[in-house]
């Protein structure tokens, strides 16, 4: 009885799903291989036997498994890999994807329900990708009147924003995407970014609640970007650098949170608040103005608010940890690499596989400053989510009074702490570092 | 006018009820025994009116008064002021096609006075009614008690729209729950039948 | 200091709860007990014995064919038709009974308190579903066979909260 | 080079700083209404609440049914409180038909009412909590809502929708075991919703978000003819279980939450206090009620009242006090219902409360109200 779909045939079945991979495989030829072949001319191919690879021949490595890993080394080493790959989006991609995870389970546990169970076999772990799914699938709906570039380019330019804010962020010594000199400077400009794509979606969606949302959100961002700044600049006043690799290197016997707790809690309330999360989501407030300035936006449009919702929120823990928690400072945990894999291979039994002449393909003191990286983003996360569990929201007069009263005035206490250590000869030049 | 309005023969209860009443109060077996307190209620209100107001039924925490439609805003002004109550908990629209009129029910009480807190002072009035009702613009129409109590303001909107009661000197007799463009009978009267009953 | 211990104080609170135990109900793995076996009428003493409104089930044996159920149900829901049945009962002369459409029935149980014979009870069947309309009406036929139900979750109360188990 | 425009086609000076916002009927913060608001920047200039969106005429439909089978519908208005919005009809019908309810159905009404309250706040504190950004407290009482839930689906058949009281008594008796299990549930619940009182309402948050906005003074409250918590967070000592005890409220002891601030937090706590007091009621009503018993008198079919008569009932719900005004006329059907529901009477307040808050404000004001739409409407 096939009442759910009468129409049913198994050969029109196979025939779409031909249609798929035809189709799959048309725009893989016409664009993946174009795309793989400029990536190769671009990036320094490594030398094999003595001759150098060239990327004609790059795709010898189907005949020879001994230059994959040369190959992959190579392209490692690249720009476009660090800002695609690694530390790079997918990296903070793949946190954003975790984050949301652990945010819907403990969520759903501290309320005392099951959260995301049935989508993948293990708890709900595909959730994220179905909804993905949906999003992508759901029609993009523009209103009438709305002013239509602006509106189609202010998620694309929040993505952007936030993918450039996650580049400042060092993961590991020497990886970063952008290791510029004033990198906190850039970090300052990025954030000035937001409130200016917020007015301007809201604006171009020509709407009564959209507008009355962006307006929170430029109070909201602009009022907590002087107590964000000022609260950061007692970490530059103890290490004199601006480059947030600096930063994270001078921690290395102690973080600095142990000197200026008060300006990690200020940093962090401010946070809370550039990310519009709960106590401040006051320009999503759902009860009074429907979804605020995301009220207009539909389908996948929204999927990149949210995405990019979640790189800024992985990128602000990325700070905190670098700022204030020491950045990749730990404990060398991860074992050293055998340095036998590379010379003799691995014997099990009869069987030999290798030598490895690529490897190792990360040091190790990279693995272990991104273990402790990560561990460090996940708590500070954990600490960004809890909240959400457990407080309403704040009022407009109230976030505001609380910007410009009494985070500022803390802000320049902690200032005035660390000017005190620094002329204390504690810290600085001749004190304990 | 005023001698139809007074003398409603639908609701012109006996002062006294029926002994049959299987009330839940006491057996009364003497017509007369009235509950004091009350009974001293509608005692004030005919000393103060007399023949204006007719007295329609004295029951345990139940006192109601029939008043003509030009006397009711002075007796409520006094229910207010001499008798402490102080707001109103509903106002009803009865439909009476067989007198062509249509009561408007106050139901009074008191948060103040703490001797009246189970008391409820029933005010009735009646209104001229239309066969063919225009509504708010004729007869059909009360003089508006929400100078005197303000918590009648919406149920005084909503007898308008359901009875076509037009309340003279309500400040905003505006349509309530009913569709802006509702262009039939007011529904609650009787003429006004459900489609199928 | 008072917004300092409170704010502690709630983020305790929510930190606490995450490890109590889940109240959710996953139904379709899990269905909730009720008591007995649906809501019936005893008409000698003019009270209902608890149990679920549920699907209704139908005693054609006792069914007198007298439309009661029908009248009842007239004011309510106007779910209950009555209609001709092929079988001849001793004491249906009319040979009608009950068809109930389920896309109406508000399931009050009005009907059981009508029936004067021990005919109509209601039991602990609630998944009606159907893919059409024409699915919902269910004849006497229908009506007449007992449902099969497995219903076995209970709330349960333990130091670490409630959970149905 | 001077226009003027004929004075009727002169466009009409509109105040530029003013935007009309339609809160409702499609908005996540309105429930089924419309509140049209206008708003000078973040201050709210005059509000206009515009009920009737679910206006389904329950009193028409109730003029057209005998007194049994208007039970079903008479409780439509409040699903979630339908043992309470169906009371008042029921003492009025009992009163107009000369019936004398048994003792022991009188307990059963007053714990199955007890038992409805709660449920109601619950869904109602709900709502409020994500009115306010608070999930939790959307998520909890939306869950421990369950525990009496399964009491009531126990006692009646029903998870929601009871139909359980009826002109004479309950419909049945309580099934066996059950006031065990209710106990025991009962007990779990109030520990329960003492927990909510770390997250929610001792909360500093939540505490300096709602104090002091929409406040209600006690002359305003009496004025208004406001009723149910948001009367008793005004100060004034007001519960129809106390003051006009109904069944057997008269042998409880009720004691009545009043707070004096009268403002958005208050009376959002009134409720809370009122949910452990029902408790409290609950477990008197189980002791004291008579183990065995009839619950229901048997009625004739289609009872008549004896001519014109009209009586006017009022039961304490979940939302303060529900009035019921019958009038019969001797048919079998009665001549006109109306019910007088504490929604609709605590709406007068909200276009005073509301102007001059701030727009953040309007949902917990208009929320702690205590008003439900599709009541208001009926």
């Amino acid at each position: 009885m096939s009442v759910i779909a009468p129409q049913f045939k198994l050969s029109e079945f196979i025939k779409s799903l031909l249609d798929n991979i035809f189709w799959i495989i048309l725009i893989l030829v016409l664009i993946g291989i174009p795309a793989v072949f400029m990536i190769l001319f671009a990036m320094e191919m490594p030398v094999i036997d003595g001759e150098l690879l060239t990327p004609f021949l790059a795709l010898t490595w189907l005949a020879d498994p001994s230059r994959i890993l040369p190959v992959v080394k190579a392209f490692m080493s690249t720009d476009i890999f660090r800002v695609m790959a690694f530390p790079g989006f997918g990296f903070a991609a793949l946190l954003a994807a975790a984050t949301i995870f652990v945010e819907r389970k403990m969520l759903a546990k501290l309320q005392l329900r099951v959260g995301p169970f049935y989508c993948g076999k293990f708890e709900g772990i595909l959730q994220l990708m179905g909804d993905g799914l949906k999003l992508i699938s759901k029609e993009i709906i523009i209103p009438a009147k709305a002013d239509k570039p602006i509106f189609w380019a202010a998620p694309v330019l929040f993505v952007a924003t936030a993918a450039a804010f996650v580049a400042f962020i060092p993961v590991a010594p020497g990886w970063v995407v952008a290791d510029v000199e004033m990198g906190l400077l850039g970090v300052f400009a990025v954030i000035g970014f937001f409130p200016i794509i917020t007015i301007l979606s809201a604006w171009s969606a020509n709407s009564k609640f959209p507008f009355i949302g962006g307006i929170r959100a430029l109070f909201q961002m602009v009022s907590f970007e002087i107590p964000l700044i000022l609260s950061l600049l007692g970490a530059v006043m103890l290490t004199g650098s601006l480059n947030l690799s600096e930063i994270a290197a001078s921690q290395s016997s102690f973080p600095w949170i142990v000197f200026l707790p008060i300006g990690a809690i200020v940093f962090f309330i401010t946070m809370l608040a550039e990310l519009e999360r709960i106590p401040f989501d006051l320009p999503e407030a759902e009860s009074e103005i429907v979804a605020g300035w995301l009220t207009e936006l539909s389908g996948m449009m929204y999927g990149l608010v949210q995405l990019g919702t979640y790189l800024k929120l992985y990128a602000f823990a990325g700070l905190f940890v670098v700022i204030f928690l020491g950045g990749w400072n730990g404990p060398m945990v991860v074992p050293p690499f055998p340095a036998e894999l590379l010379t003799e291979g691995i014997h099990m039994g009869p069987i030999v596989a290798g030598p490895f002449p690529g490897l190792p393909l990360f040091d190790q003191e990279m693995l272990n400053g991104t273990l402790w990286f990560v561990l460090k983003t996940v708590a500070v996360i954990f600490f960004i989510l809890l909240p959400r569990g457990v407080f309403p929201r704040i009022r407009v007069d109230m976030l505001l009074n609380l910007g410009w009263t009494k985070l500022i005035g803390l802000a320049f206490v902690n200032i005035f702490i660390a000017l005190g250590l620094l002329y204390a000869g504690v810290l600085g030049p001749g004190g304990l570092q | 006018m005023s001698t139809e309005t007074e003398n409603p023969p639908a609701a012109a209860k006996p002062e006294v009820k029926t002994p049959p009443k299987p009330a839940p109060k006491k057996p009364e077996a003497p017509p007369v025994e009235l509950p004091a307190f009350e009974k001293s209620i509608s005692d004030k209100i005919i000393e103060k009116f007399g023949d204006k107001i007719e007295v329609g039924f004295v029951k345990e925490d139940r006192v109601r008064i029939n008043v003509g439609r030009e006397n009711v805003h002075e007796v409520a002004e006094f229910i207010r002021d001499g008798l402490n109550y102080d707001h109103v908990e509903s106002v009803s629209g009865v439909d009476y096609p067989q007198d062509n009129e249509i009561e408007v029910v106050y139901h009074i009480g008191s948060y103040s006075e703490s001797s009246l807190a189970r008391q409820i002072l029933v005010l009735a009035t009646r209104a001229q009614r239309e066969t063919n009702p225009i509504p708010g613009n004729d007869a059909t129409k009360l003089p508006t008690l929400r100078d005197v109590f303000y918590s009648v303001e919406f149920h005084e909107r909503e007898v308008f729209e359901m009875f076509g009661v037009y309340f003279e000197g309500h400040p905003d007799n505006r349509r309530l729950l009913l569709p802006e463009d509702w262009a039939d009978l007011p529904p609650l009267r009787k003429d006004f039948a459900i489609k199928g009953r | 200091m008072g917004t300092a211990t409170g704010i502690i104080r709630a983020l305790n609170s929510g930190i606490k709860h995450i490890a109590t135990k889940r109240f959710t109900l996953r139904y379709p793995e899990e269905k909730l007990k009720f008591v007995g076996d649906g809501y019936q009428f005893d008409p000698s003493t003019g009270v209902g014995i608890a149990g679920l409104k549920g699907r209704h089930m139908l005693f054609h044996d006792h069914c007198t064919g007298c439309q009661l159920c029908s009248i009842a149900c007239e004011g309510v829901a106007e779910a209950i038709a009555m209609v001709k049945v092929p079988e001849e009962q001793k004491q249906n002369k009319k040979s009608i009974m009950p068809q109930i459409d389920y896309g109406k029935c508000v399931f009050c149980g009005l009907c059981v308190d009508a029936c004067p014979f021990y005919a109509l009870y209601m039991t602990n069947d609630y998944e009606l579903s159907s893919f059409s309309k024409e699915g919902l009406i269910y004849t006497p036929a229908q009506l007449q066979v007992k449902p099969y139900v497995a219903q076995d979750s209970e709330i349960q109360i333990s130091d670490r909260g409630a959970t149905h188990g | 080079m001077t226009f003027t425009l004929p004075p009727g086609l002169a466009l009409q000076k509109v105040d530029e700083r003013i935007m009309t916002l339609n809160v409702g009927p499609q908005h996540p913060g309105s429930g089924h209404m419309r509140i049209i608001v206008q708003i000078d920047g973040d201050y709210i200039v005059a509000c206009d609440p515009d009920p009737g969106y679910v206006h389904r005429g329950e009193e028409k439909m109730a003029e057209y049914r005998n007194y049994i089978t208007n039970i079903p519908h008479l409780e439509r208005p409040v699903i979630h409180d339908s043992c309470n919005v169906l009371y008042p009809y029921v003492l009025g019908a009992e009163e107009l038909l000369g019936i004398e309810v048994p003792e022991r159905a009188k307990y059963v009404r007053v714990i199955a009412s007890e038992l409805n309250r709660c449920i109601y706040i619950m869904y109602w504190l709900a709502i409020y909590g994500i009115f306010l950004g608070h999930s939790t407290m959307f998520m909890w009482p939306a869950g421990d809502r369950e525990l009496l839930i399964d009491l009531m689906e126990k006692m009646t058949g029903a998870r929601v929708t009871h139909a359980h009281f009826v002109p004479g008594g309950v419909r049945n008796d309580l099934p066996p075991n059950f006031e065990d299990v209710c106990l025991r549930q009962v007990n779990y619940f109030e520990k329960r919703i003492k927990e909510y009182a770390a997250v929610f309402y001792d909360n500093p948050i939540l505490i300096s978000r709602t104090r002091d906005t929409g406040v209600l003074s006690r002359q305003d409250a009496i004025r208004y003819g406001t009723t149910g918590s948001v009367l008793r967070a005004s100060g004034v000592d007001y519960d129809l279980r106390v003051k006009e005890p109904y069944d057997v409220y008269d042998e409880l002891d009720v004691h009545t939450n009043v707070m004096k601030e009268g403002d958005s937090y208050a009376r959002s706590r009134i409720p809370w206090l009122d949910m452990i007091e029902s408790c409290n009621i609950i477990r008197q009503a189980l002791q004291k009620m008579p183990k065995s018993g009839s619950v229901r008198v048997k009625l004739k079919p289609n009872p008549k009242t004896k001519g014109l008569e009209s009586v006017y009932k009022r039961v304490e719900s979940g939302r303060g006090s529900l009035g019921c005004y019958i009038v019969s006329d001797g048919k079998v059907e009665p001549y006109r219902v109306k019910l007088s529901v504490p929604s609709f009477r605590n709406l007068i307040a909200l276009p005073n409360l509301l102007k001059g808050e701030k727009l953040g404000n309007m949902p917990s004001v208009y929320w702690s109200l205590n008003y439900w739409p599709v009541e208001a409407d009926r």
